[in-house]
């Protein structure tokens, strides 16, 4: 009974943790409109906490620069398992118009395995919605993979 | 003590909450011209590879392979996960083939989610034997030395080529080249394409008034007689052996005698109906461009230009100064001038000075007292004479060859 | 009343006596044989052991039966009512002081033994030690006012050579010159109030002033009571004099500390008690009251906010042990039986969780060489022990329930208040709020002190600390034990120590008649009986239900099947989160802590900060002042 | 054979009713609601009313991690001690006239003062034991802000102690059965002209005391990244969440049992109207009593933490000291003062 609760509600309260790798702040002020009264993403359960070890989704936003690369590789190491890791905009996927510049250190999905990408320079708050929504999901399946 | 926005938060608690109905369907669209996810249409790209030189998250690429008939099958791949969706692609894509629709769940697990590719086979040009294709790779800048009677042949890589026989190095089609490709020289005669430059685009041989850019596709055109009055003028010419007749159309008809081709007319002409070129000693009336309103005529300082109404002109009058010129080039082909021009003037100091051939003024020093009377009265303002420093400067670019310097000149120090 | 029999010798009437000259005999031996180490620790270890055990002999006879054993030194036994022959008498309240002594000094030898092996003539410290430990004991079981005067000397003098035992240490000398000042002016105060005494009275046994001076009466008496007070304030460090007991405890080396804090502050206290309740019988006086509780208050409440300003580990705690005297002499002050026996029963928690703490700090201090709080960190991993015991000690200062400390100050908010109820004046329910917010600065100060020494980052020049030798380990664990004995078992305790000591502070004649045998009628104290509701053996059975039945729970879901760091480099996964930055040290500095109280009340601060400048002129002028103020105000109210 | 039997029966006391399942469920139900409430006083939906489960059991199954500088047995026991700490408090804090004497016989008012300093400690405790920079800046933030709940919570209990106390021999009185009763003849203290201010105080100070919205300077997520709970995760965090939610419902059952104590004589006379008897009389009025209590919570968490949450932004820890100790503290001692002199 008390694992069958565990794995239903791991999907139904996502926190999220916030790192942003030198990005312009479009995606920034973005996804914090997410969490507005119009979309409101409270209502899935979504939550911003400060610290990493709070945190099951960390959404990096950003070209990744290379002043910003260990502490965001040291960060979303101290996440706990399951975690997924999801990259908003363009910049971290391919560092977008920043690509090629001396700063930047590439794309996250070099670094670690990204699992959900939400593209779209400053993507839609309902299109980031609905990739946190698919988050959840997959964190759902991860753990599954965990537990065994 | 004031408590802000406790009426409010109370009030709001049993109003219905403002949040819009989150429901996972991929079918919303955003806004009406909201640039989202893009669409490609292979069909329409001509792989003129203008949207991937534009693009500033370099988003997207392409790869050629060789289809076993030789045409080289084009794949154009957008990368969505690089892309800034400033739509600059779509706008410069001259055919259309790019479109952003409003459809922004562009959400991915794999990388090749947000790949949006096509490929289509570009149109290689039709097969024929290949003519004299220039030579060099990179055209020279005069065209082929002029052997007359050369056929000059459409290029098959997509690229203009030009009819140095037609072309009168009005650098219009240079401005108009999207890419830069041309630069054409009207001082020295010079018509250059950059070969990566150019995109074969079409547009400057759409813009040639000459029609001297040969597109692949268009007929090849035979260089023949370098005839400076193209088919045009005949019309005018035959009709009155001895005596110009003034026309019954009200279109204005040139007395080629008097005219020395100063192309004042050209330019006066406000439908832009004449062509004058004054080094081929063509004249040629665009009948339906023509509004027949005469202001050639006015301008006309020879008064070479017959409206309907004059007295009819004498086809050879004794007009002094023009009639010799007017005969003298006929006979040279147009190539052969800018060589002899070059050397003739270095030579002039020693040798007691005559007029030159091609209708420019030429200053006699011994008599000249640079009083300037010359320059004031120069109608386009082509002399520059300084009386301290006794310096005579003829800009040839701008002189018309009117004559006015020689006629005014006190001294008799100009000839022409 | 059971009279004692004084021929047998192994009736307890000589113990008394055999207990204080057991520690001038012990210095003394010291002193001769010395030299060699384990010579010089049984001997300490005898004579203190033995003193404990005569005392704790001596329970019975007193505490439980009541009685009350007059010894007359010499056998002089006084004739023609007039009493030449110095004498000791022994009842409820002073042997309750002793045993509080007893203990006190047979945990700090314990601890001295490995604590000061590294110092140099370590002779001469433990000769020190017992003649404070024996002028302490004379002073509590002394019944001659005169041979108090004589105690209070010997233990200034030793205590003030205990202070600068170390003086390679800053500030050892200064504080140890500060402290000799004040304590001169201390005890000339009390040798002139006796002599006016004597004057007076033409006596100087206890008992016979406590019946003659009510009669007498005249302003000379007024005048000697201001001064003995006044001189008895100076042992007790109470609020004008409580500066030079910061210095004095920050250079001292840790077992002097506990016996200044622990037992030279009860001396003192022990001595007003006399005064006040016996001598000059005045505590029935409103006004009385009033004095003895705003002094108290005003200690308690100056003191803990002082402490929290502190930056070193031992200042900290000496300004905590004159606030919990404070609470002593509020709670004696109120006059009531459960005033005087809450009071007591914190004193005696007092000197055990004070003590323990003193011994925590000297562990840290003798691993790291240091007790400031800025650089220390982190110790919980390397002294683990120490880290357990300080904690324990917190928890009891501060009063969190299980432990003794809470059972003594819960008497006192109850016997503060239900005297508020009883006379209707609201001040003294001001005092118990002052006393509850005083209790919860402590717990603050001792969150800081936690956060700073133990928990935190562990800074580089610590790396080496380890845990401290068994020897001083058992002297923390006894105080420990101690601590948590008494907290579980208030009632027990009452009615065994406190209860009895607090009854006989209202029963002066029985005091007098145990020395004089004559049959002066007895006041029997009220029952003791208090209107809250605790019992804390249940309370705690309930709380061990509750933490066993939710542990259980915990282990069984796995709840401590957690991943840890597997080898010597710390893996990036568990290496604490600094928002993403390598640092790897970046300790909260103990001082800057509570900045938002501190920033309220920057102004108390500064003032208090100018008021303790450290120099000796100013204490002593303070003493002074007192000293005219007492006067004026004991001339015009009594 | 019965001292299994009254053993088995207060076990039950400590694990089901008033003990660990009943808090567990109405603490996180109380901490949804209050979620809720703010969200709907944004114009939002707000988190569904489970949503504090969902929390808890995520927690639960996510992995915990102990940092190296952190010392182990600190670090798990603290969440655990102060849990223990608030089942047992809830114990002490009878249902209107329904108590099991054999516990709240126990402590009094100021003990219970007390053991809301031992959640506080934990949580410090455990904060400490981490030994990360935000826990320390946190630790001192909290201990402030107790600091600061500390001084109008004593003023308050002890101007109540003093009304109620008037009718019993020591002038004062500090069980919360005999509060109860008193207030079952007398009629709610709330009504009492006097104790009014110190109702008001006692409200200003539930969020201060439970740590939420505009006192929460100890755990700023944004400031301090969690404060102490920053190197917190999985089930020690969720115990934490779990201790807040149940530190809400002592609170407000603390302020419902001082002042709508009078609310419960009517429970007796409904079921009598009812006409049931015997012990089936008395079981459903305790879960009436239950039921109320609960539903005044409600209300109460309504006002007095809900409503400040939604409408207020963090203090900084200055400014919630001098709040409480000025404006707070300035009600109850006015009460105390006006009760003291013969209101």
């Amino acid at each position: 009974m008390f694992k069958k609760l565990i794995a239903e509600s791991t999907g139904k309260s996502p926190w999220l943790f916030h790192i942003n790798a030198g990005s312009c702040n479009g995606c920034d002020i973005e996804l914090v409109s997410v969490l507005t009264p119009r979309y409101d993403a409270e209502r899935l359960g979504f939550k911003l906490t400060g610290s990493p070890r709070h945190a099951d989704i960390v959404v990096v936003t950003g070209p990744v620069t290379q002043q910003s690369l260990n502490r965001v590789l040291r960060s979303i190491e101290q996440v706990p398992d399951p975690k997924c890791i999801v990259t908003m905009g363009s910049c971290p996927q391919s560092g977008n118009v920043f690509r090629g510049s001396y700063s930047v250190a590439g794309p996250l999905s070099k670094y670690v395995h990204v699992d959900v990408d939400v593209a779209g320079c400053t993507p839609k708050p309902e299109a980031v919605i609905d990739g946190l929504y698919l988050a959840t999901q997959i964190l759902a399946e991860k753990r599954k993979e965990m537990k065994k | 003590m004031d408590f802000p926005f406790v009426k409010e938060a109370i009030s709001k608690l049993f109003s219905k909450p403002s949040c819009e109905m989150y429901v996972p369907d991929k079918t919303k669209l955003g806004a009406p011209n909201y640039r989202g996810r893009i669409v490609f249409h292979p069909e329409k790209c001509i792989n003129c590879m203008m949207c991937e030189r534009v693009c500033s998250g370099n988003a997207i690429t392409h790869v050629i392979e060789k289809t076993p008939e030789g045409e080289d099958k084009v794949t154009r791949t957008f990368y969505l996960g690089s892309c800034t969706f400033c739509a600059t692609c779509m706008d410069f894509c001259g055919h259309g083939a790019i479109e952003f629709t409003r459809d922004y769940h562009m959400i991915a697990t794999k990388e090749e989610d947000l790949m949006v590719s096509g490929t289509f086979i570009k149109k290689a040009p039709v097969k024929k034997a290949p003519a004299a294709k220039p030579a060099a790779p990179k055209p020279a800048a005069a065209p082929a030395p002029a052997e007359g009677g050369k056929v000059i042949k459409p290029r098959d890589d997509g690229k203009p080529v030009q009819v140095p026989s037609k072309c009168v190095y009005c650098t219009i089609c240079a401005k108009k080249c999207p890419a830069g490709a041309l630069n054409v020289d009207r001082a020295n005669k010079t018509w250059e394409l950059d070969e990566d430059l150019c995109v074969g685009c079409g547009t400057c041989s759409d813009a040639c008034p000459k029609k001297a850019i040969l597109m692949p596709g268009d007929e090849p055109v035979t260089e023949g007689a370098p005839a400076p009055a193209p088919a045009p003028a005949p019309k005018a010419a035959p009709a009155a052996a001895a005596l110009i007749q003034p026309r019954d159309d009200g279109k204005p008809v040139q007395v080629p005698s008097k005219c020395v081709y100063c192309t004042l007319c050209a330019k006066k002409c406000p439908a832009g109906a004449l062509t004058v070129d004054r080094a081929n000693k063509t004249w040629e009336l665009d009948e339906d461009l023509c509004v027949g309103c005469g202001t050639c005529a006015e301008a006309c300082p020879k008064k070479a230009i017959l409206m309907p109404g004059d007295e009819p002109v004498a086809a050879d009058a004794p007009a002094a100064a023009p009639a010799p010129k007017a005969a003298a080039p006929a006979p040279a082909p147009k190539k052969e001038e800018p060589a002899p021009k070059a050397e003739e003037k270095p030579a002039e100091p020693a040798k007691p000075v005559e007029p030159r051939d091609d209708g420019r003024p030429v200053q006699d020093p011994a008599k000249c007292i640079y009083c300037t009377i010359c320059a004031r009265k120069c109608p386009v303002g082509a002399l520059t004479v300084d009386r301290a420093a006794k310096t005579w400067e003829l800009d040839e670019s701008m002189c018309i060859g009117c004559g006015n310097c020689y006629e005014v000149c006190p001294k008799k120090a100009i000839l022409i | 009343m059971k009279y004692i029999d004084l021929l047998n010798f192994l009736n307890p009437v000589h113990f008394p006596i055999i207990a204080i000259m057991l520690y001038f005999l012990g210095a003394f031996l010291i002193v001769l044989f010395g030299r060699n180490r384990i010579v010089r620790n049984c001997i300490a270890f005898l004579a203190t052991g033995l003193t404990l055990t005569l005392l704790i002999l001596l329970v019975k006879p007193i505490l439980i039966d009541g009685g009350i054993i007059p010894y007359w030194m010499g056998n002089r036994v006084p004739a023609g009512g007039y009493a030449i022959g110095i004498a000791l008498e022994v009842d409820a309240l002073s042997l309750f002081f002793g045993l509080l002594v007893a203990t006190a000094v047979f945990v700090a030898i314990l601890y001295s033994f490995s604590y000061m092996s590294e110092d140099d003539n370590e002779p001469q410290y433990y000769t020190l030690f017992l003649m404070l430990a024996g002028g302490v004991l004379g002073m509590v079981f002394s019944g001659d006012l005169f041979n108090m005067f004589i105690m209070v000397e010997i233990l200034t003098f030793a205590a003030v050579a205990l202070t600068a035992f170390r003086n390679r240490v800053t500030g050892a000398l200064e504080a140890a010159f500060k402290y000799l000042v004040v304590g001169c002016i201390g005890s000339t105060c009390i040798l002139a109030g006796t002599i006016l005494l004597y004057q007076q009275t033409h006596t100087l046994n206890l008992a016979q002033l406590a019946y003659v001076i009510p009669r007498v009466g005249g302003t000379n008496v007024t005048v000697a009571f201001a001064l003995l007070f006044i001189g008895f304030c100076t042992k007790a460090f109470i609020v004008p004099f409580h500066p030079l007991a910061a210095d004095a405890h920050g250079a001292a080396p840790a077992p002097v500390s506990v016996m200044i804090s622990g037992v030279l502050t009860k001396s003192g206290i022990y001595g007003i008690i006399r005064l006040s309740f016996f001598l000059f019988q005045t505590m029935n006086l409103g006004t009385m009251q009033f004095w003895l509780v705003f002094l108290g208050s005003v200690s308690m409440f100056v003191c803990v906010t002082m402490a929290l300003a502190q930056h070193d580990f031992k200042r900290l705690l000496a300004f905590h042990s004159i606030s919990q005297i404070g609470y002593v002499l509020t709670a004696v002050g109120l006059a009531t039986t459960l005033g005087a026996s809450a009071g007591l029963y914190h004193a005696m928690n007092h000197t055990l969780f004070k003590g323990l703490l003193f011994l925590t700090a000297g562990a840290v201090l003798h691993e790291t060489g240091t007790t400031d709080l800025g650089k220390l960190g982190g110790l919980s991993k390397k002294m683990p022990w120490t880290t357990a015991l300080f904690l324990i000690g917190a928890a009891s200062i501060s009063g969190i329930p299980p432990f003794n400390g809470f059972a003594s100050k819960w008497l006192i908010y109850q016997a503060s208040y239900e005297k508020a109820v009883e006379t209707g004046n609201i001040g003294f329910a001001l005092v118990t709020i002052c006393a509850l917010v005083t209790s919860t600065l402590t717990l603050a100060s001792f969150v800081k002190v936690t956060q700073s020494v133990f928990f935190g980052q562990l800074p580089k020049e610590c790396e080496n600390a380890k845990e401290v030798s068994w020897g001083m380990r058992l002297a923390m664990s006894i105080l420990a034990i101690l601590c948590l004995v008494t907290g579980l078992f208030p009632n027990a305790v009452q009615k065994l120590l406190t209860i009895p000591a607090g009854s006989a502070l209202f029963n002066p004649n029985a005091y007098i008649n145990g020395m004089w045998q004559s049959h002066l009628p007895e006041t029997a104290a009220p029952a003791v009986q208090t209107v809250g509701v605790w019992n804390p053996t249940n309370w705690l059975i309930l709380l061990m239900i509750a933490l066993l039945s939710i542990c259980i729970v915990a282990i069984a879901s796995k709840y401590d099947a957690v991943r840890e760091n597997k080898g010597e480099k710390v893996a990036l996964k568990y290496s604490l989160f600094y928002g993403g930055e390598e640092t790897e040290f970046s300790q909260v500095g103990g001082g800057d802590l509570f900045w938002g109280f501190k920033q309220n009340w920057r102004h108390y601060f500064s003032f208090m900060h100018n008021l303790h400048s450290g120099i000796v002129n100013d204490y002593s002028l303070w003493a002074v002042v007192a000293l005219a103020l007492a006067m004026v105000y004991a001339l015009i109210v009594l | 054979m019965d001292m299994i039997l009254n053993a088995l029966k207060y076990l039950a006391y400590v694990l089901i009713f008033p003990g660990f399942l009943f808090c567990f469920l109405s603490g996180l139900l109380l901490c949804g609601i209050d979620r809720k409430l703010v969200a709907r006083m944004q114009k939002r939906v707000g988190p569904p009313i489970l949503q504090p489960f969902y929390d808890f059991f995520k927690l639960c199954g996510k992995e915990t991690i102990v940092p190296a500088a952190a010392n182990k047995f600190m670090f798990l026991m603290a969440p655990l001690l102060g849990l223990a700490a608030l089942v047992v408090l809830q114990l002490f804090i009878p249902v209107f006239q329904f108590n099991i004497p054999a516990f709240t016989e126990v402590a009094d008012v100021i003990v219970i003062l007390y053991l809301l300093l031992i959640p506080a400690v934990s949580i410090i405790l455990g904060g400490a034991s981490t030994g990360s920079p935000y826990a320390g800046v946190g630790l001192s933030r909290e201990m402030v802000t107790v600091l600061a709940c500390e001084l109008p919570l004593v003023l308050v209990l002890l101007s109540v102690g003093k009304v109620v106390g008037a009718s019993y021999q020591g002038g004062i009185c500090f069980s919360m059965t005999k509060i109860v009763e008193y207030q079952m003849s007398h009629g709610s203290l709330i009504t009492h002209a006097g104790l009014i201010p110190a109702a008001i105080a006692f409200l200003l100070v539930i969020p201060g005391e439970t740590g939420n919205h505009p006192f929460d300077a100890a755990e700023a997520e944004t400031e301090i990244c969690e404060g102490m709970l920053a190197e917190y995760s999985g089930a020690p965090l969720g115990v934490f969440k779990l201790n807040h939610g149940i530190k809400m419902l002592t609170m407000t059952s603390l302020f419902v049992m001082l002042f709508f104590g009078g609310l419960g004589s009517g429970i007796e006379s409904l079921v009598a109207l009812v006409g049931l008897t015997g012990t089936a009389a008395h079981m459903v009025s305790v879960l009436l009593a239950v039921l109320l209590l609960f539903l005044l919570c409600v209300i109460v968490t309504a006002v007095g933490i809900s409503l400040v949450h939604a409408v207020t932004a963090r203090l900084k820890i200055e400014q919630i000291f001098k709040y409480y100790w000025t404006v707070v503290s300035g009600l109850a001692l006015l009460s105390l003062v006006l009760v003291w002199y013969g209101l």
